[in-house]
């Protein structure tokens, strides 16, 4: 069994992955910052840093601090813009044979729309995914993840906007994950992915500040894990969509935790930083455990879950 | 820049608290230049979960890095529990290093504390160099912290010592030896430049001298990172107000920056 | 200032304890179990396991698993009904001076009324705290910490029925914890305790289902502690009661962050587990980091958090 | 039951990937009867965060306790690593533990794999009394894993082995031996009672064998814990249906119990 290749390849919606591994929105910049510690198209995509329309500087330091068997961070969307995205970093990007996914967000939704546009009929982008965890800056600076409605809206105003798949990208910070992910499926979301961070905050006992300059962060890494894979959970039961696992991916069997309830893709955030090439790793991992257990389809793997007693 | 699994192949406190690491690292050692930094995963496990940053302080032997570090929170504790033959995985060179400068001109090294590890590895660069002359001023606490470039780099080099309690050489800040030096020598066309590396205190003050003195002066920042890449953002300092950009990524924009880059008036504590 | 011996002693609205450092329901048992390793009457307080009317055994094993800087539990609430607790349980307690608080719990809003009548006007009973974050049965197993307006009938229900102070554990699984928790202050709560554990789940790749017979569970321990800070702050904010912070307190250094960040006291929970002295440990870090300081009443660091640049 | 900071003064692996370690700790050492466990804080960060529960294996010299551990995870490789002159905290003695049952008739002690831990305990145990005699049986996958009493107890105790793939002794289940024995002694008057620790299933077998030959039967069961003080109520295992409660803490009620009061249909894989 050892000497067979099984098959990773996976869809989500209308994205054909070679395999289901991804690197998560802004923990893999813009893919060639790893380009000279392994070959990034050997992943099953990569979904760039958050852009919106025009550069943002972010906020100022401290930005990051670990927390227990996690991190939180504080960037504040930092970003390049869509112009020099499209002329500086794209044309690299579009040289590899991967799926490219373009992570994109607005202050208001208006904003949303406009990088959608701007970004359409771009070649070298297979898919845009849409950040709703920022703040919504009409609505008193809530999260537009944390109301049904605003995602909804965002999710319309992309997909009018647009000629790309689009996936959503769920925030963790709500009572019933369901709200939101059925609230876009229903607005014409292709696919959603889950989680984003928690919000979290550390105090600095000897100065009694946050660490962070912006107080609050978002909570990455291992320790959110268990939190995602249970959203994951509770999202596939009821959506008809594809939904793409992340959190605290640290190795392939985390990974096949995500598969196995249901995920039909996963993304690598915080791992690439503990380990720069965590994303082929898990890869690898995957690939020995199908061979392992005699599975020759990955997709054979995917929403196995047992829950009946 | 690579990522590998070194061998450690040395380890010990050099002064209370302080520890010299030698790394076995050829592909490393090969391209590393002074200023230079690795990120080292401490712990095996989750715990501690990122990687630590820390300045190349010297090459030793052939292929092996020096990093010498003071255990000041849980990483830097873990690190300081592994035995010569252990193995920890490394990432590196990283970031800008110093540039020389005019090779006609003395070199000014200023380092405070833990500041001194990148200046040791930049004097043992000149060193090799031959020709290049340079002082090299370091500041301490006090004695018993008094990290010594011969005992470090097995190299002649003779520090001019600053004490803050004045258990050691000067009594008072490194950064009056820097002054002292400049003023010595009005216009200051023997000084080359200076490179500095220490508390943000410290490289203020030697920011506001060079400036005053006209000499050109590089400094070596720090900022609480993740990834070392340039990747995820979070290891930004302000840059002065006439910069193009507001901020610049420690790990890849530097950690070595023109002291007239940095915005110091928000610099923070560290 | 190191022969000093700082006043530790902090009141939680009626409540006073002789300093703020209470072990957390469900983590200590009925205090006697850790009786053997050192005096409970140390501590500022301690609350006991959740009870409810009736006995309960719980849910099936396997009850408990360990996941990254944390752990799930989904013991089910088992516990021997108040009845037994009077018995056997509680003459032990009365006898130790300190503050006992009684944990109750119902899966409806009657229920509860009946746990706290049946325990109105019992010496050795300083507080009652509601464990709110319980599946409310009548309106289909949603928590009722979900939903500020049965977290605020509850309170009532507790209110009319005790003659003790009451204490609302508000559960994290919200989109806005602010919302819960000033509806049980305008319900009358005497103070609010948080947070409860976040909703997680590990699935067993092996035999792929979730390690926990109950599918889910609760997310305690360092993992969830930038989430716990997070939410006390933000309802610090709003609040006037007093506010008990909880999730993750390893040290005294974590406990301080909660004090520092506002909140009265705090409670130590999984940690109990990790090092059976640990709460103990972290009351003698309080005192170490006062003399340290030269704070002379631990009352002058609570709420002392700096939030502006 | 104390908690203390026990000195490891011992450690080998016995057998591929399985270890001995020796703990300083009179205080559990003298008061540990043979069927209790200790929970062991694996390392000194929060990865692994819980303790791990581990069977005594036996008393060594004065005021040591033996763990036999197998490595299956994290906790267990974090201890492997571990070198004599290391501490970790330890709390303990924990749990029940065996009773003697009617000291005039033989102990039948039936081990599978890593259970033979807490038998080995009790063997060193009834050699102490002198007069006790007992049979030990015990079961593993092959040779390569065979954990011998007289090399860990260096008592010689001559067990009766069984392997899964017959590379030693009985090819089979321990559970033939047992078996044989009982059938060897028909209304078993012979025997003073059967203690046994091993794989559910083991158990399980254990339980029908010794119900059918009516000799009473005792069984240490396993079940993850946090506290092992009785106060979290995470290590339960269900109760038989004739038993008044629905529920066991494996680490108060037990870890040994009347094999008749357990639910075996629902004693799940470990
Ligand atoms: C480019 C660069 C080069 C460095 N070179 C060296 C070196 O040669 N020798 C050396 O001893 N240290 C060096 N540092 C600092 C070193 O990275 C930190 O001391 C280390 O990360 C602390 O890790 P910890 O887990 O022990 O402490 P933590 O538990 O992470 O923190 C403990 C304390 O250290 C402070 N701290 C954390 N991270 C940093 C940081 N990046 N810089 C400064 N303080 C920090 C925290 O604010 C906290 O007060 C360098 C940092 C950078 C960015
Ligand atoms: C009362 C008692 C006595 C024990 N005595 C011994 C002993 O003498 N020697 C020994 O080697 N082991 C013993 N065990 C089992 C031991 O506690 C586990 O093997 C250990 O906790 C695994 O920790 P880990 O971090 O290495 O593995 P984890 O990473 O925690 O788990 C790895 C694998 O081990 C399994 N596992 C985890 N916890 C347990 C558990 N409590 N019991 C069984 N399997 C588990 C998991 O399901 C998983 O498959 C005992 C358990 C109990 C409850
Ligand atoms: C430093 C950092 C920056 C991030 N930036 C973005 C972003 O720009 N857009 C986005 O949708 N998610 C962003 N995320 C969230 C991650 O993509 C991911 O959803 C989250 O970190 C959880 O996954 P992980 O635990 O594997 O990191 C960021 C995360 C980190 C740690
Ligand atoms: C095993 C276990 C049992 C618990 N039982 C209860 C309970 O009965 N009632 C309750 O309000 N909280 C209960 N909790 C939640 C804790 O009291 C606490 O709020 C939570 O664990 C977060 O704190 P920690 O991270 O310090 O553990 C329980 C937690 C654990 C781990
Ligand atoms: S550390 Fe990630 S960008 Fe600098
Ligand atoms: S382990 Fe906590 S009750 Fe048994």
């Amino acid at each position: 069994m050892n000497d067979v290749h099984p098959d990773l390849s996976v869809n989500v919606g209308p994205l054909e992955l070679k395999n289901p591994v991804m690197a998560a929105s802004g923990t893999f910049g813009y893919g060639r910052e790893f380009g000279s510690l392994f070959d990034p198209a050997l992943l099953g995509g990569i979904i760039v840093k958050g852009l919106s329309l025009e550069p943002r500087a972010g906020n100022p330091p401290p930005r990051i601090v670990e927390t227990p068997c996690g991190m939180l961070n504080a960037i504040g969307l930092a970003n390049i813009g869509v112009d020099r995205f499209l002329e500086e970093k794209l044309p690299w990007l579009e040289g590899l044979d991967t799926v490219v996914v373009v992570n994109i967000y607005g202050h208001c939704i208006e904003e949303y729309g406009e990088v959608a546009r701007a970004l359409r009929g771009v070649d070298g982008i297979d898919a845009l995914e849409l950040n709703i965890s920022c703040p919504n800056v009409e609505q008193g600076g809530m999260a537009f993840g944390t109301d049904p409605d605003a995602s909804a809206r965002v999710t319309e105003k992309v997909l009018a906007a647009s000629d790309k798949p689009v996936i959503v990208k769920l925030s963790p910070n709500v009572t019933d994950i369901r709200k939101p992910a059925l609230a876009v499926e229903k607005a014409g979301a292709h696919a959603v992915s889950l989680i984003n961070t928690l919000t979290g905050m550390v105090v600095d006992v000897e100065t009694r500040r946050p660490v962070l300059a912006n107080v609050k962060g978002g909570l990455s890494g291992p320790a959110i894990r268990p939190v995602a894979v249970r959203m994951v959970h509770e999202v596939v039961e009821v959506l008809s969509i594809p939904v793409i696992g992340v959190g605290g991916i640290m190795s392939g069997k985390d990974a096949l935790e995500f598969l196995i309830t249901g995920a039909r893709a996963v993304q690598v955030g915080t791992a690439n930083f503990v380990d720069p090439r965590a994303s082929l790793t898990i890869f690898h991992d995957l690939v020995q455990f199908c061979r392992d257990k005699g599975i020759a389809r990955l997709e054979d793997l995917i929403g196995t879950l047992v829950t009946a007693p | 820049m690579i990522e590998c699994e070194a061998e450690i192949s040395g380890h010990r406190e050099v002064v209370p608290g302080t520890f010299l690491m030698f790394l076995d690292a050829p592909s490393i050692a090969g391209s590393a230049r002074p200023g230079q930094f690795v990120m080292i995963r401490a712990g095996s496990g989750l715990d501690p979960l990122l990687r630590r940053p820390f300045s190349i302080c010297g090459l030793y032997g052939d292929g092996a890095i020096g990093v010498l570090y003071k255990v000041v929170g849980r990483g830097t504790a873990v690190l300081a529990e592994k035995r010569s033959g252990d193995r920890v995985h490394i990432l590196g060179p990283l970031g800008n290093g110093f540039s020389a400068g005019d090779a006609s001109l003395p070199l000014l090294l200023v380092g405070g504390g833990m500041g001194v590890a990148p200046l040791f590895f930049l004097a043992q660069a000149l060193c090799g160099l031959g020709d290049r002359t340079f002082r090299l001023f370091t500041g301490f606490n006090g004695k018993a912290q008094v990290l010594s470039a011969s005992d470090i780099l097995h190299l002649d080099v003779a520090a001019e010592v600053a004490t803050d309690d004045g258990t050691m050489g000067h009594a008072g800040p490194v950064t009056d030896l820097l002054q002292a030096a400049l003023e010595a020598d009005p216009g200051s066309k023997a000084a080359g430049g200076v490179c500095a590396c220490g508390p943000t205190a410290m490289l203020e003050r030697v920011a506001v001298l060079t400036a005053a003195a006209g000499v050109s002066c590089q400094v070596s920042l720090e900022a609480s990172m993740a990834c070392g890449l340039g990747a995820c953002l979070g290891c930004v300092v302000h840059a002065a107000p006439e910069e193009s950009v507001s901020f610049f990524r420690v790990c890849t924009e530097g950690p070595v920056f023109p002291a007239q880059a940095v915005d110091w008036t928000r610099a923070g504590p560290h």
